[in-house]
């Protein structure tokens, strides 16, 4: 090998070596291997190790908005109070406001306690009552506007325990918070307990967290997260079939069929370009364009749909590109070789292989749709929103809130049961998310392949 | 269009909701829909024009000025009313295990003024430590976490506790003799928060301001009085000249740092959005806002004018020029 | 007809013709014995196409137009008295149309005949009644006017509807059959319905001129309101960004740029190497069980609500830099900052890299792998020398949308870095970004012709110039760059 | 054509190389391809400083037995290798074995020419840079120079180094290939037809260089042209459906072969 | 080449075809990659029903100039093609033809194989679904059959229809191929270097094909096999450096070459 630095052209001279010994230059190009590919496992693994500290910290607030203690009551639902003309007239029968109603619900209350003997230690009946949500008051008009035979009989209830009482059982409220609290006092929670050892407190899974619609600030207990999903359904429906078809036929489009020239140059930058547009500002367009101009409706998913989907469209576009850019040209040369058109090239042959680009543009495109709060706040999404939308698609164009914005919005309120319920919507997001993106990893995998 | 809509303060977001709720639960109509998004943006909703395509009601936690009025009269919105729904008392806040403060208003206006006076001289701020400020508070790093300036409550900070804090301390004065008896600009002055890292802007909301008071124990955060209610057990409120904030205080006027809430509502809706004038006269109803109402229990002070309110809301009155 | 079921006959027209059209091509070939042009499909797909595109072109222009020209027609009919004192026409139109709806709602309910409805006037109580029963609530009382304009809105809005339905279908029938008649072996059937969907695909690739047209002007206008009433001077070179609640503020842009910049080249620092390296790994070392629980794995957390991300930088990662790092090197002592928000950022947009990418690589023919194996190379040299460059043009593709994504974050911002303004090399010092301050700027509590607010119109239309710029740039560069090899 | 001949005399000295050693040595070698079984019990010598030439039908598994030699099988995930392949003495498929190592000694020319998408220049240089066989910029021309010229392709890329290498025609880009595998100097090259898509005249220079290479290099062709193998290699050997029908010398083969079904092949073309 | 021969006998019956209509006239085609002029000037007249073989040093222009005629050079960017081509006396150049229905009329294989990442079965099937040739699943069961059988590939993909294209041994690949080109019929076949890949028995077989098919259809053929070119060709064309340097009947070209250049090529091989 001395040779070798006489000219190149000697350097083609063998180098005869044992394979079963490395030399000093392969075992450090090994080495560099390792290095790397350890480089890679441990980016996998700071990746997966993220994602399995932030689910698991989501897991941790949010799992027990699952689970919600209700106080079971008999209430008697006295004529005299509900229904003064006894002629069970609807009308007159809601007059009686919410506010009538508390009284009831207190004085069942002290005859459950009577009857399970469970001392209120110097609690007041008044603060007894507080144990039980405000809501209450309102299930209970609701049931009785709903059936005013029932008026002088007495119902069993499930009533919602207060947001204090509900965090005292999952562990946000103890004893020593109590005593700094002041919207509940350890004697309380030391009759709460007195009340599950009686059986009259229970606790059992929340459906009314998937179904129930928002609450205001004083029910955290009563919120749910009915009409965000609701809400959020309605856009995602809009999001993905308008933003896919579009997206994909806009690169293709871009791709194959457009000639160089300054226009598609410009189209090009400009997708790029609403690539980096915040959020925010495609609230603004939509606020602009979509309620001022063409005069939609405020706070509908339709509007918040459209957004979206101008939002999602270049990422699908920017996925779609280079999908379609990575199917090698002799691929294309064999189709249009058969005597396929362009087209049927491209719909039949190159689409195909680029599927898994696709998809997962789509995927991380849908995901972050899924979850966009900023635009929404310009079009009226992110707002207290009560009533259900209507089916579709009128739907679409009656108030509702989104699943991100629910979060949003919990995360803003005084009382800290709010944080709890925003983790557990939070999961449902994700939930959402990961059900979503099945069908599209699944596809992804059956088109994934090597040439 | 069904329901009503709502934008605007976030401050008054919850205070409607609650409304809203209640609203929706005891009458036929549904229940309004309530956005926040600030009340610049709200009255700026509210002054696009009449049309089901725009707000009924805006929500405010500062008085409607008076270019919102002229943007509304040309976009053919002349007549709003204005109605006052209480006060929001401003507290400040400190974590729950830390020392117990008592503060003046001179006190915040030393800890976080660009310029101090010292020696009749202004000065860049040198104080550190709450020690540094006055000798018989803690010698704790000074750190705020005080509202950014698009909030309004910063407004009423600014100006009910730096700017009177100023007055006190004596920087305004000195800062009026070297402006040449400009009082703008001895406001100006006064009102310049130091740079250095020591007073933090929250965008966000309350619940931002106690994370990073959770993150860093020796913050105080300035929060809205309802909002250190619903967390007593994590936060101890400092008093303000010697007075602890609470309803009561703050409805006798006794405790300084309060401001009014209000929304407007456009009158040329009234008649048509449906339960849009119910709702205004159920809000100001004895039974949600008075003093004794779910609204006080959640930390709004009641107005001691609400009977004024209730009959100017039944009589539909239009607020007059801005004086 | 409502429209669904328009939408539906029409589609079932297009059904039919297709079915027709491919008949009529195989039969008339056979007949004349003359080769089909294109496969029979096509002229059926022609003659579907001929059916349903036009008329549902019509039908979507027809259902824009109808009610302006119906509502300027009703709105005609009331009188400039019957508008109250501070209401607006447009309200009084609304009415009309809630009475309108409200009055077909009582005929589907069968309490009113269609001749009653013309007998009765407005006597008004009644009419309000009717409404409230069939759940439909007025505010206010019924004039006259207004009932007789709702009454013609309603017959209005019928007849309007009816041809609609009849000019539609019409078209429908007609286009088809014209387009059956026409069919002829010879007949390009293929390239007509492919130029169709070329101009389909055309239109889709223009939306994105569209959007930014429709970005531009929703933001020009108050931009040039807040030049007017701020100087463009001090916002575009001041370096103090500091607004005030009583005017007088300063809003350089200047520092919300360098926040913006600073805070998305950390977040690239982290996401560009960390996301290759974890496509690389999953494309060409992982095996097929963990590439396909990983992948999906990572691609979540880009579906994490960033407020949990802003959450976690707040309470975990930015306490850990101030006392672990910044405290003891003597840079600060702020639990947020740049670098704070711009780690958890970075690993927010992991997956843009991470995911596209892989896809990408993957699709790198396998013979080229093979060839640099078979000159002795290792799998990482392979990868570095051979894959990457191949895979090049799309990984750019990849890393910009990570940094647009970077570029348009609120929320990890905000808690991450802090709201103040600054212009500083510092990491550990809190510093925020254009895309923060618009959102901030734009939700306050201060009045919306104010400096203040309009600010984040011009700070919108700003970023989007310079990113604009950029991409024009990156472009430029990636032109450049490929031209080596061609 | 001078540089060959010039490159020649520097190499003559190693010429008397002994024909009786074996430089590979494949015992009882299996391949599946998930469950089909391409090879069967395939067992041959292989002599150092020779050409081997391997011939048979389309299909046969010639390519695969090839790449067992060098382990490129390694990269197909449903491919399986049974049974034992020495180079000199050592078996390749030993654990300790590292197949980048191996694959540096055992070059290999494809079969589908897969020139790197980038220039010229790159495509040769890259087997020398990672092997670290130049230390200098020029030291490296020189060897990408040298292996083009041996390839034969030197002259009509000399102006255009610097241009993308799939830019180029078939011939050219399978010269490119051979250059590529030339420059990194193995002590064995394995070329999978390597003058499929070449002119006579390409072809010639490509068998030249063979000629050349065989002085220090242990050659493995395939080759479907009974010409070729005839004219460049010393042992042929036969596979058929799979199995390694024959192995002899190449002169013995052409002439009279011990096998029915060499023989039926050969005079399939040329009976 | 007793196979020759052989074959010839099976198809003397077709050689009395009309030799002196033109099928495609080529006049003054330049071909340009960018800067690069790759053909120069070339015109050519190719005659129906019989063979024609492009010959010429690799990196002439064959394989640029058989794409011209098909328009398969529409799809490289840099390419640029002026001059007229004539297809029964249409120019394919002219705006109103359409490249589609060109390449229907005019298949191609192509010089690297490229068969698509599908089945085996779905390779050739899709050229004859594009084209709607067979009405049921049984014609076009039939149409791969035939197809794969006159590509001489049945007996060894017979069983295995359904498994990838692309899992196929080169020369396999090469055939499936050509299959997918004559399962559409096209009126013009043109084959770049069909048989590089082939074994002796393949290129037989793929030959026989072109005998068969000149009954009928015009075949062009780039080989760089000078036998394969006597064998299958009446005439042949030669290339240089991007210009056609002599056309002539094949008999002749291989005896008593017009030009100096072709002779020189021929030579360098034979002489
Ligand atoms: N896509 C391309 N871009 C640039 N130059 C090209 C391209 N394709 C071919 N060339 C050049 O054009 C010339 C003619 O190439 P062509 O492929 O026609 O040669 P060929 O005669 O088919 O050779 P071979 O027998 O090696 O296949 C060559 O010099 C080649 O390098
Ligand atoms: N990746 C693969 N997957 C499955 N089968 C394969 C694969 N590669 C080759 N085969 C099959 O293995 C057998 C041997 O293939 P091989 O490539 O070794 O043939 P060959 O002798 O090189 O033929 P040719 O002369 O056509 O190149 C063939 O039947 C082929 O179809
Ligand atoms: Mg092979
Ligand atoms: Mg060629």
């Amino acid at each position: 090998m001395t040779d070798l630095t006489v000219t190149g052209a000697s350097a083609l001279a063998p180098r005869g070596k044992s394979l079963l010994e490395l030399d000093e230059r392969t075992r450090r190009r090994n080495a560099a291997e390792t290095r790397f590919r350890m480089m890679g496992l441990v980016a996998v693994l700071v990746g997966v190790f993220v994602l399995v500290f932030l689910l698991g910290s989501i897991l941790s607030n949010g799992l027990s908005s699952f689970r919600q203690t209700y106080i079971s009551l008999d209430i008697f639902l006295d004529p005299a109070k509900l229904d003064k003309g006894g002629k069970r007239d609807p009308a007159e029968i809601a007059k009686v406001t919410t506010f009538g109603y508390a009284p009831l619900i207190e004085k069942a209350m002290a005859d459950a306690m009577a009857a399970k003997g469970v001392t209120g230690d110097g609690v007041s009946a008044k603060a007894a009552g507080e144990l039980i949500s405000k809501e209450a008051a309102a299930d209970l008009r609701r049931y009785v506007l709903a059936h005013p035979q029932a008026i002088g009989t007495t119902v069993n209830f499930d009533l919602l325990a207060s947001g204090r009482i509900d965090g005292y059982y999952k562990g946000r409220v103890t004893m020593e918070s109590a005593k700094l609290d002041r919207n509940i006092s350890p004697a309380q929670l030391q009759l709460a307990d007195k009340l599950k050892s009686a059986g009259i407190l229970v606790t059992h899974f929340n459906w009314g967290f998937f179904t129930a619609p928002d609450a205001s600030d004083t029910r955290p207990e009563a919120a749910g997260l009915g009409v965000a999903i609701l809400g959020s359904v309605y856009m995602m429906v809009i999001v993905l079939v308008l933003s896919l078809p579009l997206g994909v036929a806009a690169s293709i489009y871009l791709e194959e069929f457009a000639p160089q020239n300054r226009f598609t140059d410009l189209i090009e930058v400009n997708i790029a370009n609403l690539a980096a547009v915040p959020s925010v500002v495609f609230g603004i367009l939509g606020l602009a364009a979509f309620i001022n101009f063409a005069g939609l409706p405020q706070s509908a998913p339709v509007v918040g749909g459209l957004v979206l989907t101008l939002m999602t469209l270049p990422t699908i576009i920017i996925a779609t590109r280079a999908a379609l850019k990575s199917v090698p040209p002799s691929i294309r040369d064999a189709a249009l070789g058969v005597g396929a058109s362009k087209m049927q090239a491209i719909f039949h042959h190159v689409l195909p292989l680029a599927m898994p680009g696709i998809l997962t543009g789509t995927i991380i495109g849908l995901a972050r749709a899924l979850g966009e709060t900023a635009p929404l706040l310009l079009i009226g999404m992110v707002a207290f929103v009560r009533d259900y939308p209507a089916g579709p698609p009128e739907g679409f164009f009656d108030p509702a809130s989104a699943l991100p914005v629910q979060v949003y919005n919990w995360t803003q309120r005084g009382d800290p049961a709010f944080i709890e319920r925003a983790s557990g919507a939070i999961i449902v997001l994700l939930v959402f998310l990961i059900l979503m993106n099945l069908s599209a990893i699944i596809l992804r995998r059956r088109y994934e392949r090597r040439w | 269009r069904d329901q009503i809509q709502i934008a605007g303060s976030s401050t008054v977001l919850p205070y409607a909701s609650i409304v809203a709720e209640a609203f929706g639960e005891n009458t036929k109509f549904a229940t309004p829909v309530v956005e926040g998004g600030g009340s610049g943006a709200g009255r700026k909703k509210l002054c696009e024009g009449a049309g089901e395509n725009t707000i009924d009601i805006a929500n405010s936690s500062s008085r409607i000025s008076k270019s919102d009025i002229e943007t509304c009269a040309k976009n053919g919105v002349t007549e709003i009313q204005e109605v006052r729904i209480g006060y929001d008392g401003i507290v400040f806040a400190s974590d729950i295990k830390g020392p117990k403060f008592a503060f003046t208003q001179a006190d915040w206006h030393k800890a976080l003024a660009a310029k101090i006076v010292k020696d009749g001289k202004l000065i860049d701020n040198p104080n550190k430590t709450w020690k540094d400020v006055r000798a018989d508070l803690p010698a704790q790093p000074i750190l705020a976490f005080i509202p950014g300036t698009k909030h309004g409550t910063r407004e009423v900070f600014d100006e009910k506790v730096i700017v009177d804090g100023c007055k006190e301390d004596g920087t305004y004065d000195v800062a009026l003799a070297a402006n040449n008896n400009d009082k703008a600009a001895a406001t100006k002055v006064c009102a310049a928060i130091r740079t250095d890292g020591v007073a933090v802007d929250i965008d966000g909301d309350y619940p931002e301001t106690l994370a990073r008071v959770d993150a860093n124990k020796n913050g105080i955060g300035i929060f809205g009085l309802s909002f250190y209610q619903n967390n007593t057990d994590k936060l101890q409120v400092a008093t303000m000249a010697g007075i602890v904030p609470s309803v009561e205080t703050i409805a006798s006027g006794k405790y300084p740092v309060s401001r009014p809430l209000y929304f407007y509502v456009k009158n040329a809706h009234l008649d048509v959005i449906p339960g849009l004038q119910q709702y205004v006269e159920f809000f100001v109803s004895d039974e949600m806002a008075g003093p004794n109402g779910p609204l006080a229990a959640y930390g709004l002070v009641s107005d001691p004018e609400l009977k004024k309110t209730q009959e100017a809301v039944k009589a539909r009155k239009p607020m007059g020029p801005l004086n | 007809m409502n429209v669904g079921i328009i939408i539906l006959v029409v589609l079932a027209f297009a059904a039919a013709g297709y079915i027709a059209g491919k008949r009529q091509a195989l039969s008339l070939s056979a007949q004349s014995g003359i080769k089909l042009h294109s496969l029979s499909g096509y002229y059926g797909q022609t003659v579907a196409l001929f059916a349903a595109v036009p008329a549902l072109l019509l039908l979507i222009v027809w259902l824009l137009v109808q009610p302006i020209v119906v509502e300027s027609r009703v709105s005609g009919m009331i009188p400039d008295s019957a508008i109250a004192q501070g209401s607006a026409r447009s309200l009084v139109m609304s009415d009309v149309r809630r009475i309108a709806g409200g009055l077909d709602a009582v005929l589907a309910r069968g309490g009113l005949g269609e001749d009653e409805l013309n007998t009765i006037s407005a006597n008004t109580q009644t009419v309000r009644a009717r409404l409230a029963e069939v759940g439909v609530a007025l505010a206010g009382e019924v004039q006259p006017v207004v009932f007789e304009a709702a009454r013609a809105y309603r017959q209005t809005t019928k007849s309007g509807a009816l041809a609609m339905t009849i000019a539609v279908l019409g078209v429908s029938l007609a286009l088809a059959f014209l387009a059956y008649r026409r069919i002829e072996p010879q007949m390009r059937a293929r390239n007509i319905s492919e130029g169709f969907v070329k101009s389909l695909l055309i239109a889709s690739s223009l939306i994105a001129i569209l959007t930014t047209i429709g970005i531009v002007f929703s933001l020009v206008f108050e931009t040039i309101t807040f030049f007017k009433i701020y100087p463009a001077s001090q916002f575009f070179f001041s370096t103090v960004w500091n607004p005030q609640f009583r005017g007088g503020s300063e809003l350089g842009i200047l520092p919300l740029l360098w926040g913006t910049m600073y805070v998305s080249f950390i977040a690239l620092l982290v996401a560009v190497p960390i996301g290759l390296m974890i496509a690389i790994y999953l494309s060409e070392y992982a095996g097929r069980s963990m590439r396909s629980f990983a992948k999906p794995a990572i691609e979540m957390l880009a579906g994490i609500p960033t407020i949990v991300y802003g959450l976690f930088a707040l309470v975990t990662i930015g306490p850990f830099l101030r006392d672990y790092f910044a405290q003891p090197l003597g840079l600060g002592s702020s639990s947020s900052s740049v670098l704070t928000a711009g780690l958890v950022m970075g690993v927010m947009i992991i997956p843009f890299v991470s995911s596209l990418s892989d896809d990408i690589i993957n699709a790198v023919p396998q013979a080229l792998r093979d060839g640099s194996y078979g000159l002795g190379a290792t799998r990482s040299e392979t990868i570095k020398k051979v894959v990457m460059p191949a895979a090049l043009p799309g990984i750019v593709g990849a890393v910009l949308l990570a940094a647009s994504r970077a570029i348009g974050e609120t929320m990890i911002v905000v808690l991450g870095a802090g709201a103040s303004a600054k212009l500083s090399l510092n990491p550990f010092e809190a510093m925020t970004t254009v895309t923060v301050k618009i959102v901030s700027q734009l939700t306050g509590d201060s009045e919306f012709s104010s400096p203040e607010t309009l600010v984040a119109f011009a700070l919108g239309l700003t970023l989007f110039t310079f990113t604009l710029a950029l991409n024009v740039l990156a472009l430029y560069i990636v032109r450049k760059y490929r031209e080596q090899y061609e | 054509m001078n540089s060959i001949s010039s490159m020649n005399t520097t190499t003559t000295t190693t010429k008397a190389s002994p024909m009786t050693e074996t430089k590979i040595s494949a015992r009882n070698v299996q391949v599946y391809y998930g469950e089909k079984h391409a090879l069967r019990d395939v067992s041959i010598e292989i002599r150092p400083r020779s050409v081997t030439a391997f011939i048979g039908p389309s299909g046969c598994g010639k390519s695969t037995f090839l790449r067992c030699l060098n382990r490129m099988n390694d990269t197909i995930d449903s491919c399986r290798v049974e049974g034992h392949i020495l180079i000199d003495g050592e078996n390749i498929y030993d654990a300790k074995v590292d197949p980048v190592q191996l694959r540096a000694k055992v070059g290999m020319v494809f079969q589908k020419p897969n020139p790197f998408p980038k220039s010229i220049y790159e495509n040769v240089a890259y087997g020398p840079r990672i092997h670290g066989l130049a230390r200098k910029k020029s030291e490296l021309d020189d060897i990408v120079a040298a292996s083009l010229q041996k390839a034969g392709l030197w002259n009509e890329v000399k102006d255009r180094l610097h241009e993308s290498g799939t830019g180029l025609s078939g011939g050219q880009q399978q010269r490119l290939c051979i250059a590529r595998a030339v420059a990194v100097s193995p002590e064995i090259i394995l070329m999978d037809e390597p003058c499929s898509a070449l002119d006579p005249i390409a072809t010639a220079k490509v068998e030249e260089l063979i000629h050349e290479l065989r002085t220090n290099f242990t050659i493995v062709i395939v080759t479907h042209s009974m010409q070729q193998a005839a004219r460049v290699s010393q042992r042929t050997a036969m596979f058929h459906l799979g199995l390694l029908v024959e192995e002899n010398d190449t002169d013995k083969m052409f002439t009279n072969p011990d096998d029915q079904r060499t023989q039926d092949y050969i005079m399939g073309r040329f009976g």
